[in-house]
């Protein structure tokens, strides 16, 4: 058996469904209800809202530093519209729209954004991980998570989500390499929107798709356009239920863009023109979807401009209500909550120094 | 009572928390027909399955993250690194997610595991098999450092950390694991976390040191009382962080000197932190300088050399004797 | 003499240093195209190309993997950690090759490289970005810390670090990177690796410090020099380790008081070393027990918080009335 | 382009070219000129009385725990022998038969394996890295050896070994994609010996081979019959060539076996039965190798054991020289030697404190 070929068979595949003018191809066209049709559209228009307010938001000092996500939205929503909610979400940092479309605040998302640890605060309930910034250390996690439920019987599955710069990280191989030996139900959703900040996806790696890092672990790898949101939520739905009935893991590839900065401290004209991100612009998600449903007849201009103003009020009313909310937020004494389930004495001696020195800084301002 | 080596009593605590508990988990390279390298998860999977005694790929990040998704999901599970000096590939996930995702959650996970790794010199090791670094994890806010002593204290606090609510590092002495035998009860028993003991009570002067040192550290305090009549009072410290400094203080305020025993290079090292706790607590009660009898600011050298780098009974002896001689 | 921000001596330091010997490589996430996220390695893949100045993959354990390879090749690669809070992905790399590759080949490899990264709080920035965890590297034999405390130190002390023959873990406190310009010469100057200095001179009482704790530190000598006319030493550490102690063992002995200052967590952080350095060297000449003002067990808290819980110039002051009103 | 397969040819191949009974494959064998073949031979026969040698030694508590390589010989000689004296050697912690070939001194190898750093001791002009105990981490270093080499124009090419266990950790992964993402000139050669101590492969990965794990990072990757000496080199050959004209890295999977303990500190019978390893001392690598040369008409029954008696000879020779040389080593005080280029204030005060401290026990002990 000399030089045979060994492993003919690697099948990695790209999907698409929403060609970039919004028409779909009738075969692929998933069977998806016009509600949620209509509530995927929805959270769509949420988060690009949003992400523009918190940009406004920065740029008036209002919030801290933040990774907007606009040009991820279909990436983000088709995906995590595949799960349910007794399932697991674990995010990384740049998956706004995902997390809104599991239940968390706007004003939550605004508190956190402006450094007060009361933005992590989830529900007892919640089954989503709060944001994870160590690129890619979050996606062991989800293994254990997988492992877990299947451990208990359950029939939850864990998606995960994580940028192609990702990859690169030793985290990502683990974590792959683990959920494939283990078989667990995890759904690996890479957003591949072509940066690392300033690093481009071919100063990345050198394969010519990040589907095919799967092949490395034996596990089914699927390419998708990621700004169609038909194509992740049809890719998704076949990797969920595939977890689901014991088949293991799946990697899916989101083949989008990253629209505006990395985050509000970064400015991409250092390294990319303007140019690339234009093209990128006109494949709009947003607009794709909307021509498709418009074409659908589910949607119209009517029914798009109450929507416009009905999350317009939404969000000026979160920013409003976080803002004040805030006003009562803040005091020092609560860093030393949630680091330990009791409070070890040398925390309690320490929390006692800080009020002492609080109080004594207090003292020292009204002699001035 | 049983007299069982520190392996037996760990593997005991081991499988009978599994019995208990079926949210209990072993995992870990070799940790299951291996029974680890050192055999402290011996017969576990046979006892209690593959699915529940994990033999996992060559990963130690993977290990630990699992682990965190694994207690953030509600088990309990127990990861053994294979040696401490490999616990670096893992540090990122000890220090950004194990350490903090009850803080970042606000509560809403916990990450109630254990990480299980055997330490320090002694048995004639290849490179990095002989490490004490137990300050890495000392200083991280967020975890718990265990480090016990012997075989009957070892099972009860290997059973307290598997309990513990929160992310609990356990080194095992591995110098200890079959150096002596003890008397460990088949009940179960447990040792709070975060409390030393006082090991050998004395008057003269406070030896403190933890794990594989208290040994050395009894026999010199016993080779002081029978040469010179010295009473040595020995705490060991059992869990080095959080630090509770408070029988430590006790103890040299009533003494005025102090000797601290590690293996851990002197630099930065547990010991310093001891010498601060002091200073804060019983400055005033100082006779002499407290001494620190520690490993060196070098790598562990290859086993031929160990035991000239290793504190030694008459060193610790010295050190005493400079003590009470001083001040 | 131009005015510089310490982003502009860092770089000027690269520049020079780079300009001189072509064996001088920079490495790292966004260090290229971008000029780094805080603009150090601005330009400088301008000045000189790709080959020099490597933007590579998000990884940062080979990174500092590749980093040692090329070391050992008898290149002098600098790279950067985009946060120290990301250095414990690559600690296995630190502490298993390059503090020892140089010990375990018996001299020959050699690991002259330098690995930058930004460290502490004050810059209101997110999660993991605000650490100050030098006590990892201080403990760690075969590695040097050096922790610059202004543009013009941080200048001589970064080509310093890059001509040196051993692996420097060199932390900017990213408070400083544009807190203050200072005047530095366009002529290349170094700084001892090693050697802390005297930033104040003072007789009633010495404060230790280093990098961004500094500045607070010198304010608060300042303050009491004004307000009580109690003159303090403060004594700048500039290399954390290894630690060279006889300047401050000095002026204790002068002063009999002490305060140490750090961001970094209390429990075994850097303050306890220096503790237990002046107990050995000090303790016969102390009034009072030394003072610790550093961060807290904890970690530390998103960027509403921070500002609390950091050293303080009147936590400081106080901290200096409480040691001179004791003994 | 819906359902598109997009990465239709991933080559993985698998090469043979002496088979088990030592038969070769004409259009396949590899010039390699007969004294060239003989050294190997030589070789293959003293790495293997060597390591006989040492695991004896162990067991009569001479040296201390080491591992084995017997059954491995192939894969590693057939490697080393595709690279220059010039070229770079970067080894894990069982490539004995490598070092060897690169002109490591028995007497070394026996010294370090008694625990003293003397053991380390290499020449100035060596080009090989020291033996690297924590897996996989060695890997991104040859990397950084090969980026140098390439960044001084010259033609040096680099091979590192690891294990099958090592392709699970993250520094394989991360190394193997900056290698790929650069394209330095690195020969990724993993002994896949079936075992990490306990851990089978089928446990170590799902992928049916290793090598399709370059298919991840879009290098070249080629499976050998790894106790198949003119496979191995063959395939080292061509990914030399390649590394050396600027072509970029290879990965190399050499399947063979670990016969033998893991270490002389394992037992093997906790986890695996004497069938399998029976199964595979059937496929010898040095027998077969010999049933080649024999039929070449190279080597024959005189030659054989003129050459094993040479190689007893050569070993004894060693063992005695080690010990005789071990008498004078061992000063505590050199543990303080090659930490930094210049030995600082505390290391120095340090030592004399050591050696204040070994001067005491000499006087305690003199009194006894
Ligand atoms: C381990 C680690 N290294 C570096 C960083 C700094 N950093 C934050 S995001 C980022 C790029 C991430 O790129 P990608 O994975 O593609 O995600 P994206 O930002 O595009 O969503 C970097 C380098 C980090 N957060 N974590
Ligand atoms: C990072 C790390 N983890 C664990 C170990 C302990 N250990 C030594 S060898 C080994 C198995 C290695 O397997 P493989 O890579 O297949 O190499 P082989 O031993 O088969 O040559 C393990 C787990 C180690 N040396 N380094
Ligand atoms: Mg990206
Ligand atoms: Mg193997």
């Amino acid at each position: 058996m000399p030089h045979e070929k060994i492993v003919p068979d690697v099948s990695i595949t790209s999907l698409a469904i929403l060609d970039a003018e919004g028409k779909v191809d009738k075969d692929l066209e998933p069977d998806i209800d016009i509600q949620t049709l209509l509530k995927l559209y929805r959270f769509m228009v949420l988060a690009r809202r949003f992400d523009e307010r918190l940009v406004a938001l920065q740029r008036q000092g209002r919030i801290g530093t933040f990774p907007p996500i606009t040009g991820q939205e279909a990436a983000q929503l088709g995906a995590v519209a595949a799960i349910r909610p007794t399932d697991w979400l674990v995010p990384s940092f740049r998956e706004t729209a995902a997390e809104l479309w599991r239940g968390r605040g706007l004003d939550n998302i605004i508190i956190a954004n402006n450094g007060l640890n009361e933005g992590g605060i989830m529900p007892d309930h919640s089954r989503d991980f709060p944001v994870s910034i160590p690129v890619a250390s979050q996606i062991p996690h989800a293994v254990g998570l997988a492992w877990a439920a299947r451990y208990r019987q359950s029939d939850e599955v864990v998606m995960v989500f994580f940028g192609d710069g990702a990859t690169s990280e030793g985290d990502f191989h683990e974590a792959m390499n683990f959920a494939a030996v283990f078989q667990v139900p995890v759904i690996f959703v890479c957003q591949n929107n072509q940066w690392a900040i300033s690093i481009p996806l071919s100063r990345q790696t050198r394969s010519e798709t990040l589907a095919q890092k799967a092949v490395a672990y034996g596990m089914p790898g699927i390419q998708v356009d990621g700004n169609d949101i038909l194509a992740v939520y049809a890719a998704a739905e076949e990797a969920v239920a595939r977890a689901r009935s014991g088949g293991g893991p799946t990697f899916i590839e989101c083949v989008t863009y990253r629209v505006l900065m990395h985050t509000t401290a970064d400015d991409p004209k250092r390294y990319r023109s303007d140019e690339a991100v234009d093209a990128w612009r006109r494949k709009d998600p947003l607009i794709r979807f909307e021509t498709y449903l418009r074409a659908k007849g589910v949607l119209d201009e009517a029914k798009i401009a109450g929507l416009q103003s009905e999350i317009e009020g939404e969000i000026k009313a979160a920013v409003d209500h976080a803002e004040a909310r805030m006003k009562t937020m803040g005091d020092p004494m609560e860093m030393f909550d949630h680091q330990y389930a009791a409070m070890p004495p040398t925390l309690r001696r320490q929390k006692a120094i800080l009020e002492r020195e609080l109080a004594a800084d207090g003292r020292e301002v009204e002699h001035e | 009572m049983n007299k069982l080596t520190m392996v037996q009593a760990l593997n005991l605590a081991l499988r009978q928390e599994m019995e208990a508990d079926d949210s209990v988990i072993v995992l870990g390279e070799d940790v299951g027909m291996d029974g680890g390298v050192f055999r402290v998860t011996d017969d576990l999977i046979h006892r209690f399955g593959a699915s529940r005694v994990v033999d996992t790929p060559l990963a130690e990040s993977a290990i630990v993250g699992m682990a965190i998704g694994m207690a953030a999901y509600g088990l309990r599970p127990v990861c053994e690194i294979q040696f401490s000096g490999f616990a670096y590939h893992n540090f990122h996930q000890l220090e950004n997610h194990a350490a903090r995702l009850r803080w970042r959650s606000r509560g809403r996970y916990p990450v109630p595991m254990v990480l299980r790794a055997p330490y320090g010199a002694g048995v004639r090791a290849l490179e990095h098999h002989s490490e004490s670094r137990e300050v890495y994890w000392a200083h991280t806010p967020g975890l718990k450092t265990v480090i016990p002593s012997g075989p009957r204290n070892a099972r009860a606090l290997l059973v307290s950390a598997i309990r513990d609510p929160d992310p609990v590092v356990f080194y095992e002495g591995k110098a200890l694991y079959r150096a002596f035998r003890e008397a460990v009860p088949e009940a179960v028993e447990t040792l709070p976390i975060g409390q030393p003991q006082i090991a050998r009570e004395g008057s003269d002067v406070t030896l403190i040191a933890y794990g594989a040192m208290v040994r050395p550290t009894l026999a010199a305090a016993e080779a002081l009382d029978v040469q010179e009549g010295v009473k040595a009072e020995v705490i060991d410290l059992l869990t080095l962080s959080p630090l509770d400094d408070r029988l430590l203080v006790e103890s040299v305020r009533k003494t005025g000197r102090a000797v601290v025993v590690h293996e851990a290079p002197q630099s930065f090292g547990p010991g310093a932190e001891i010498v601060a706790r002091l200073m804060e607590g019983a400055f005033f009660y100082l006779e002499a300088p407290i001494e620190r009898v520690t490993g060196f600011d070098i790598v562990v050298p290859l086993f031929s050399r160990e035991k000239s780098y290793l504190p030694s009974v008459p060193r610790i002896v010295r050190a005493v004797r400079r003590t009470l001689d001083q001040g």
